[in-house]
């Protein structure tokens, strides 16, 4: 069998829906103005907008009025963060997050003990790549402001336990934002029975644009705004409104919480193919990350004596699209953070490769990468004057 | 990203493998960068009759290591000694800039390959001796989805 | 003669240009990955954005390593000042702007005042709407370490004196910052001649799409991050870019630099033929604004005894799309800042209206609002107790 | 943004215009917020027989003064009284909610006309002098492009 190409690296962007796009593209065309103009034209894209935000909150059980649509997921984090630390810094300033989070996040977190004299715990993983509960409750501190804790992560896919730690934060009197950019669309996601009190989201990973994502926040969440000046977004987030792209996530949830169900079954059959039979014919595979509290669209592996970049090629030559949290793929020193902070050796974690699937994947691109893949990491094994075999 | 010729050469690599018998062998990077590049020389009246390599490494370490074992194959062990990373990488048609450290590693790693064989064989090559080997890498952000 | 529709809000934003469309309707499709990954499909992507970076470098006199993309001009605006603000807040805390900036430059320059101490000058306009050259000389203290005056009003479309203003800050080692989002594409600008240290520009303000921007900043500039994260944009904003955005606005600033000079020639001879006929046949109106000193694309006027609000209701039924800085469009209790500025009574701005055209306005759609525009105005006029013929 | 009944009677008020010898008048609003509502009435034996009003404002002011005329047209006095702003808005199938004070000028204009109609004749009507006109607007953020 030999198929074009094979794209599994859903987790890094999807593509977009032929129907989303569809949905867009009518406010590109002339006669769609400013949706805070007057005239009809502009009246007309208000509507769209509203409806969008209806499709967004639906998805999380949260009401419309608690989105704020924004420029994509990283914009939704430094502004969930920054606006509640630079709120509050003249009253308490510590953050608690982890050690795994997106630099979106974490660099956000690093920028405010720098420049802004925060104090953030960094909690660690468990070797299953899910916090401890209890070194969390021991982080919170009386200046304990914020917490923020990814819904699951994007390299090794495991999912942290949100409904404890919003329950926690909420006894706690912390304000408790999530990333879900990952987990949205893919689990399911309910903002009061989670107690979250802030949650990012970005179109990109769910069959949207890229440059379009949400930020949920709670009916009474007081925070700074990132971007201020005229009054879109009820005055909380200026900007003229990436109409197109606003429009398409709210198609793209809609779809997404219609067919939950059916996607998560599906992708979870085909990640736990994929997952046991790479294991069963690999030698010295590991699989990162729990195999249970997981999203239903990653599969992640750590090959050893091999180096990701090289592994990355060789799909690649063969119509497969992976990702690697290695080092070499980007000429840096060390392996990704998350990698990293499950433990792994340097060596091994070199060796990573992370498949990540979508609603377009099929039974026969999962054969078709277990087809090839054996015999390309025997090639590099063999090059490698880390294996004898 | 790559030059067809790094492809050809990562896909296709030249002499790869050990040699049982050395007469010299470098080895050099660690694991812990994600890249170690070992080459192994046989030497007969000064020139370097045979050479191998194994890498751990990216697909231009890879592809560098076998162009540049190419490249000394027949030739003196002057010669092979003036190879710089800078020929490696011209041969193959350039290397992003990130990753010209690669080119650097298989320059190297001949340059310990031959310091051993000279040891071994109680030589003194001139401009081998005072040679620096520099293992650093550059550093480059990570970049993330 | 009848017209559909005449759009002439595209001040407010521009309709896409139907090859900036298609330049981008490739990046939604299959294939195309995250520009930041490796395989084929993302390598791709990446340089079409380096492409993009280029155009719109090249329109400016920059250097692509200068252009950073951003989710749009209140980004680059929010981006620009708080980026110096908070980097240098612990020095000097003094800033420069005039009082008929975007919201986007002055709600940022509120918020450093009453968030973090910062001091803000707020220029007057004479009643040209252009600041005084001797009085912002005199406004600069030891302490000024920004200067933020706009390139050209988005309202009133008056051009400030940019290049004075560039050297006087350059003399002084100040940061100057000029919001060009009105200007780019209307008028030559060249970020070397003029002194400029960084310009914010939208896409959706010349033909390319809502939600993406970019903001130049001069080699050597260093200002603290918005938007925290992943590497892209050289590590200084943070977020998945937005591709098809990105390749618009390049494609946008590609064909507006083609074209610079007949845009002006013809849009100014529309404008001005726009401005003396209304004046001719309209009583009692007030062109606002420099006659001279403005965009080719901008005419706004003042009509005395009537409301801004009805007038566009009015327009928009005979199919003409304009607006009005008029409180009542909003429901809003004053006339826009920048009429208040111009020194005008409440009365009389509360009757302001902006025509802003394209390259698509034709001499047709002139006529059809010079045929439209009197007895509209006579009969809000009769029913106005103010009026009195 | 408006229903088709505002439109209607945006675009073809009734009762535009003035009362030469009026038995009362009322103005409300201001040139600085940018809305004057002026009404003029005719009253004969306690019954409204004409009414004319002129305003200066938005859209849906002149729709309210339009609707609010046409509904105290062959009322008495104390029906008038008793026009509220809501039913207005109602009777215009509905005003967006930044746009709802807009009705209220129209109330307080007939009132105030109302009241200069008691003043003029001396009359006492019941609940009438206890009115407090409130000219507040409400506050909305501006939007821009
Ligand atoms: C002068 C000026 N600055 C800034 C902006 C904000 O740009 P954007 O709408 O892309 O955020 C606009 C228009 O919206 C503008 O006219
Ligand atoms: C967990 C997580 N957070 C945040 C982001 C950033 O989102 P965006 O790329 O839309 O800025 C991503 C992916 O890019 C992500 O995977
Ligand atoms: S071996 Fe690490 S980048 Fe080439
Ligand atoms: S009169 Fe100002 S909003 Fe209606």
């Amino acid at each position: 069998m030999e198929l074009n190409r094979v794209y599994l690296d859903n987790a890094a962007t999807t593509p977009v829906k032929p129907e989303i796009l569809d949905s867009m593209l009518d406010f590109y065309k002339e006669g769609y103005g400013n949706p805070s103009s007057i005239h009809s034209f502009g009246r007309e894209v208000k509507s769209h907008i509203d409806i969008a935000r209806e499709n967004v909150a639906n998805l999380l059980n949260a009401s419309a009025k608690e989105i704020y649509f924004t420029g994509g997921g990283s914009e939704a984090d430094n502004w969930a963060i920054k606006g509640i630390a630079l709120r509050y810094m003249n009253q308490d300033k510590h953050i608690i997050t982890t050690e795994i989070e997106h630099h979106a996040v974490l660099d956000t977190c690093k920028y405010l003990e720098k420049n802004h004299g925060f104090k953030v715990t960094y909690l660690k993983i468990k070797e299953n790549g899910i916090i401890d509960i209890e070194e969390f409750k021991s982080a919170i501190t009386k200046d304990t402001i914020l917490t923020s804790i990814m819904f699951a992560n994007n390299e090794i896919g495991t999912i942290q336990p949100i409904k404890e730690i919003g329950a926690i934060c909420r006894e706690n009197n912390i304000v408790f934002h999530t990333d879900a950019v990952q987990a949205v669309g893919n689990v399911h996601i309910d903002v009061k029975d989670m107690n979250i009190d802030m949650l990012s989201l970005s179109g990109h990973k769910i069959y949207a644009p890229k440059g379009v994502g949400a930020l949920y926040i709670r009916n009474g969440i007081r925070l700074d705004n990132l971007i201020h000046g005229g009054g879109q977004e009820r005055k909380k987030r200026a900007g003229t409104e990436n109409v197109a792209g606003i429009v398409a996530l709210g198609k793209a949830c809609e779809i997404a919480n219609k067919g939950l169900d059916e996607h998560i079954s599906k992708l979870t059959a085909l990640r736990d193919d994929l997952i046991s039979r790479i294991q069963a014919v690999i030698p010295h595979t590991i699989v990162t990350g729990d195999l249970e509290k997981r999203l239903p669209s990653i599969a992640s592996f750590c090959f050893k004596f091999i180096e990701g970049e090289a592994l990355l090629l060789s799909l690649d030559l063969v119509g497969i699209a992976g990702s690697s949290g290695s080092a070499c793929t980007s000429g840096s020193l060390d392996p990704s953070h998350v990698l990293m902070a499950l433990g792994l050796t340097h060596e091994v974690a070199h060796g990573s490769l992370r498949l990540s699937l979508s609603d377009f994947t099929t039974k026969e691109e999962i054969d078709y990468v277990v087809e090839k893949l054996p015999p390309i990491v025997e090639r590099l094994r063999n090059m490698s004057p880390l294996y004898e075999d | 990203m790559y030059s067809q010729k790094v492809m050809d050469h990562f896909t296709n690599p030249r002499n790869v493998g050990e040699i049982e018998t050395p007469d010299g062998v470098g080895e050099v990077g660690n694991a812990k960068c994600g890249d170690i590049m070992k080459i192994y020389l046989k030497v007969e009246e000064n020139v370097i009759t045979d050479v191998k390599f194994k890498t751990y490494g990216c697909g231009s370490a890879i592809a560098s290591s076998s162009m540049a074992t190419e490249m000394i194959k027949g030739k003196t062990v002057e010669e092979a000694l003036n190879l710089t990373n800078k020929a490696v990488a011209e041969a193959l048609d350039g290397l992003p800039p990130v990753k010209m450290h690669c080119s650097v590693l298989a320059e190297q790693a001949i340059k310990k390959a031959l310091q051993d064989y000279a040891r071994k064989n109680n030589l003194d090559i001139p401009g081998l001796t005072d040679i620096e080997i520099d293992d650093d890498h550059d550093h480059h952000e990570e970049i993330e989805d």
